[in-house]
């Protein structure tokens, strides 16, 4: 069995897996509780890494997209709409947010952008804060009615299945390519023929759709929203955490980086406030300076017992 | 004083110097010649400590150099004024100059030198307050020059000091190092104005791709065609 | 407007760390923030008066700042940008977090009396603090010109932002001159803090609005030049002024991303810097 | 004679005060390799970018294949067919030989291969031709110069270029690697493709050209065969400099 094979075999099984647990489970409900964050997480995580790890575009102000997903499908729902519009409203609406703000952030580049995404994203959380009429303000907005808590573990478990399968197929295709060049060296890329601007574009799209999607599932589920909980830094830092944990730009390792987030987020946060995120901040220091290739790059080192990588600071000036 | 013994110099994998052995006497003004890519540049670099050295030996009056820091070298005496003049551009011409005696050896009577340069180049002078970004080419090559000499160096490397001026100008700088040769300072120069530079040169050094392929007096180099070999490829 | 000379001072170390080491310090925000808890604690715990809070601030930060270069920011200079920026992102996840850890997230405040009074000026009414700190903000901006433009050290580090090859070749460590620049870039950020715990109340994360106002006084500046910042802060300063009149004060703060992100696109280069390239060119 | 498939026109580019390339006109011929020489700052690089539209100019035209390709982007050039090296080695670092070479196979001029199996297929024949399938799978930052050389070869050649502008291909290389280069050049050529190569070794440019032009401050001071512009007194005081007056 080759290793294609084999991983393919591997995603079955897990998938089966996870398909079964709410009928096996026997504390169920905590169980689906906390798979639901993890699917959660993985796919906001993996549509991040998909502009952020693929095409190497890091931004801080992902929470925009899905500040903007939970907002309009609570809105339309509270206007009775149905959710097989909400949902969809909510990913479009965050997707063509993003062609408005990506036209002209895309002319800043590598540090100057995520700079100004952090911009970008305070301003949206300021905007959703004052927008009283709509937004309800600092008060956020209640929803009525939440589907059952399978049916939410099933959307969450889908939009996760759905984005990395989408970034497996990205990662081969003639885009995935256009966007490891954009990373690698984006002069080189133009000049063998890659219009960058437009694929960092329709990365950024992509990515702000499933985030949209993902924003209505939270919506959902907590029943209440309000502009610091999704439009919240805290919520785009850990945007930017998992992938870079898991390993960044890979297929799989925004889903690990989700596992670990969820899990320390799950012990930390209850014993000591705030305590989680100062754990990400010494994660993230200790990955970007001795393993910037995350879990999957700590994996990758054990299996072929190999060194790691000459110092990345290696290349000096002068 | 200064002597290269099969010196070897690479960037990565790249080897850009093979087997270089050469001296400078004190007291002399030594040019090297070479076709652009030659590896002229990264010799005065390796001896300036700015690129690592692989092997071989850098001495300078007997003291081996080249694993020394590059500020060790300035404080030692040698000046390396590189070639694209490298001033910092949005500081004064003065402040450029004071820079340049950086090394606590030549900390000591800053005006003096700095009156030196006034004298070698009056026109440096007159612009004194002006930002180096706005110079000509030729007054940047000066300041360049003037800042070496700001460090009392013993011997004095320049890159190219004529690149991209104007005839009139190219005379003037190389009457300023015979100049500054006969106050005392060896000149080791890199030149693509072979001619010029020969003429003024009490030795020179032919290097092609990162060899050195011949030496001599200016007229032993002149008369034979191993310079138009290695500029033309006849 | 006084707080002009506040946002100057704590802009001024994220310049020039960008300067010299080409770096973005993200946790500008952090240390911002640490300043101001420092203040006051040192107030509260020890009963240290607020003014002579920078006198253990600053020599402290720059002690903090050389160590941070020389043990983890130094590991990263040479890979691309973007990793430096991580880092110093979670260098500032760190800092924030720790104070949230150690000093809760309650909003605190320093009361002396102090801090309420009030002098009269040509008929206007005008807080002593805010006049303090306008005037530290322009002493900092000119004790460091003259520290770059008349010290040997100084120069060193404006060489080394402009040219560091060329930096070297006259003699100058630029690994050392790194690991100062870091320094003083974060004993400033200290210092503009403890400036801010005069004027303001605060919490753990009240850095970020204050240090995105920073990278946008930087950017309307360019990166890399005591005047720029100077005038940055004045701009920003004079637009949210005049914007409050047009908008509710919650919006204020939205004025400095606008900004920002308008700067960052239409001028790349900031305004000095714009200015700079048209008279060479 | 046939209209000439590439041609600038009055092309002139500023930097700061500096004319890097001051109002040149040149011809590229179908089927030839023109050398491009000149010393050190005489704008060879530049007209390069100008051409392969990494920079613009600030005057003047370039016409590719009888359209104005002046002010395009670099991809839209890459596109239309004409494909630059650069100067300095840029392969991604991280991807393998092969997948760099793909990127150059799924993008560059029309037809494109159908996915990634072709893009594939294309890319190997690439580097086939190149001599460098042997280390399709390692990553591209383990070759030495040489290969990194002839790798961005490879990927503009993926491209399918009807012109090719490689930017001193042969700067560090040995003498037998250099000889393999300049084989490797004329088979390009062989193949229809058209060359423009700036380079600095003029024996190299002496033995492959079939024309030179060269550059010296931004102007185009000669032009012609190779032996009638490397005896041209201006070309030669602009190497070797003039004798004191």
């Amino acid at each position: 069995m080759d290793r294609r094979t084999a991983s393919l075999a591997a995603c079955g099984v897990a998938l089966a897996a996870a398909i079964a647990v709410p009928f096996v489970a026997s504390r169920a409900e905590y169980v689906l509780d906390v798979l639901f964050l993890v699917f959660l997480y993985g796919a906001m995580a993996t549509a991040w890494n998909l502009l952020g790890g693929f095409a190497g575009q890091v931004s801080f102000g992902h929470a925009a997209f899905l500040g903007i997903g939970a907002y309009t499908t609570a809105i339309l729902t509270q206007l009775g709409i149905s959710l097989w519009i909400a949902v969809p409203a909510g990913a479009l609406l965050a997707g063509a947010f993003s062609l408005v703000i990506g036209i002209p952030a895309f002319r800043l580049r590598g540090p100057y952008f995520s700079i100004a995404t952090i911009g970008i994203g305070e301003a949206t959380r300021l905007i959703a804060l004052n927008w009283t009429s709509l937004t309800g303000g600092a008060s956020g907005l209640t929803l009525a009615t939440a589907p059952p808590l399978i049916v939410q573990y099933f959307a969450a478990l889908a939009l996760c299945v759905v984005s990395v399968a989408l970034a497996a197929w990205i990662k081969v295709s003639r885009f995935g390519y256009a966007l490891a060049a954009i990373r690698q060296d984006p002069d080189a890329a133009e000049t063998l023929g890659v219009a960058t601007t437009v694929a960092k574009t329709q990365a950024l799209f992509l990515s702000a759709c499933l985030l949209g999607v993902a924003g209505s599932i939270y919506a959902l589920h907590y029943l209440f929203i309000s502009p610091d909980s999704v439009f919240g830094f805290g919520t785009s830092i850990g945007l930017v955490i998992m992938p870079i944990i898991g390993g960044l730009g890979t297929v799989t390792g925004p889903l690990l980086g989700a596992v670990v987030y969820t899990f320390i987020r799950e012990q930390l946060a209850a014993t000591l406030a705030n305590a989680d995120l100062l754990a990400f901040g010494l994660l993230l220091i200790a990955i970007v300076v001795f393993e910037p290739r995350g879990i999957l790059g700590i994996i990758d080192r054990v299996r072929s017992g190999k060194k790691p990588p000459p110092e990345i600071a290696a290349v000096g000036d002068g | 004083m200064l002597e290269l013994h099969e010196l070897a110099v690479a960037y990565g994998d790249v080897r850009v110097l093979w087997d270089v052995s050469l001296r400078v006497e004190r007291g002399e003004i030594v040019t090297l010649v070479g076709a652009n890519g030659a590896g002229k540049t990264t010799l005065l670099r390796a001896i300036s400590r700015t690129v690592p050295v692989l092997a071989g030996r850098i001495e300078l009056e007997g003291e081996r150099i080249d694993r020394a820091p590059s500020a060790r070298v300035v404080e030692r005496g040698v000046a390396h004024v590189p070639e694209g003049r490298r001033l910092w551009p949005d500081m004064n011409v003065e402040d450029n100059l004071r820079l340049g005696s950086y090394p606590r050896r030549a900390r000591v009577d800053v005006e003096a030198s700095l009156e030196h340069v006034f004298t070698l180049f009056p026109r440096v002078k007159e612009r004194r307050r002006q930002v180096c970004g706005t110079l000509s080419g030729g007054e940047q090559q000066m300041v360049a020059i003037g800042r070496g000499l700001m460090s009392k160096p013993t011997i004095l490397m320049l890159d190219e000091p004529s690149l991209g001026l104007a005839p009139i100008v190219v005379s003037e700088m190389f009457a300023a190092v015979q100049r500054i040769n006969a106050e005392g300072t060896t000149v080791l120069l890199v030149e693509q104005n072979v001619r010029q530079a020969l003429e003024i040169a009490t030795r020179g050094y032919v290097i092609e791709t990162g060899r050195v392929v011949g030496s001599g007096t200016p007229d032993e180099l002149l008369a034979s065609d191993q310079i138009k070999k290695a500029y033309l490829g006849l | 407007m006084l707080v002009a000379g506040l946002y100057a001072a704590m802009s001024y170390g994220l310049a020039l760390i960008y300067g010299v080491l080409k770096i973005i310090n993200l946790a500008n925000a952090g240390f911002l923030m640490l300043g101001a808890y420092v203040t006051w604690w040192l107030f509260t715990a020890f009963h240290v008066h607020p003014l002579l809070a920078p006198l253990a601030i600053v020599p402290l930060f720059f002690l903090f700042g050389s160590a941070l270069e020389r043990t983890l920011v130094r590991r990263v200079l040479g890979a691309e940008p973007i990793i430096s920026l991580l880092l110093l992102f979670g260098v500032w996840l760190v800092l924030q977090n720790l104070a949230y850890v150690i000093w809760t997230g309650d909003t605190r405040s320093i009361d002396t009396p102090f801090i309420d009074a009030t002098v009269s000026v040509a008929g206007m009414q005008l807080a002593v603090p805010r006049l303090y700190v306008f005037a530290m903000g322009v002493l900092v901006l000119v004790g460091l010109q003259l520290f770059l433009t008349r010290t040997y050290l100084g120069r060193a580090i404006r060489a080394t932002a402009q040219d560091r090859d060329a930096a070297r070749l006259v003699g100058v460590d630029v690994e050392r001159v790194n690991g100062i620049a870091f320094g003083i870039g974060i004993a400033l950020a200290g210092f503009g803090g403890s400036l801010l715990s005069l004027l303001f109340s605060f919490t753990p994360d009240f850095g970020r609005t204050l240090s995105l106002k920073s990278f946008c006084i930087v950017v309307l500046g360019g990166l890399d030049s005591i005047v720029g910042v100077a005038f940055g802060a004045l701009s920003l300063s004079l637009a949210e002024a005049f914007g409050v009149r047009y908008m509710p004060a919650s919006l204020q703060n939205l004025i400095s991303f606008v900004v920002l992100v308008v700067v960052l696109i239409v001028l790349p280069k900031g305004i000095v810097g714009t200015l700079r390239a048209l008279r060479r060119g | 004679m046939a209209e000439p498939i590439l041609s600038c026109r009055g092309l002139t580019k500023r930097f700061g005060g500096l004319l890097a390339v001051n109002r040149v006109d040149l011809d590229v011929e179908q089927g030839e390799i023109l050398g491009l020489i000149g010393p050190n700052g005489a704008g060879k690089s530049t007209l390069f970018r100008l051409i392969a539209g990494i920079m613009h100019p600030n005057a003047g035209t370039v016409t590719f294949g009888g359209h104005r390709i002046t002010n395009r982007p670099a991809h839209d050039v890459c596109v239309a067919g004409v494909a630059a090296t650069h100067q300095i080695v840029r392969p991604f670092r991280d991807m393998t030989v092969l997948d760099n070479v793909v990127v150059g196979a799924f993008f560059g001029r029309r037809p494109r291969p159908h996915g990634p199996a072709a893009a594939r297929e294309a890319a190997l024949a690439a580097l086939r031709f190149c001599g460098l399938e042997g280390r399709a799978h390692s990553d591209a930052r383990t070759l030495n110069l040489s290969g990194q050389k002839r790798l961005e070869i490879a990927r503009a050649l993926a491209t399918r270029p009807e012109v090719l502008l490689l930017d001193e291909v042969l700067a560090g290389l040995n003498p037998t690697e250099t000889d393999q280069t300049l084989e490797l050049v004329r088979t390009i050529r062989s193949h229809g493709t058209t060359i423009v190569m700036v380079e600095h070794n003029l024996r190299a440019v002496r033995g492959v050209c079939s024309r030179i032009v060269a550059l010296v401050n931004g102007s185009k001071i000669a032009e012609g065969s190779p032996e009638a512009v490397l005896n041209d007194e201006a070309v030669v005081s602009a190497y070797l400099g003039t004798t004191h007056a």
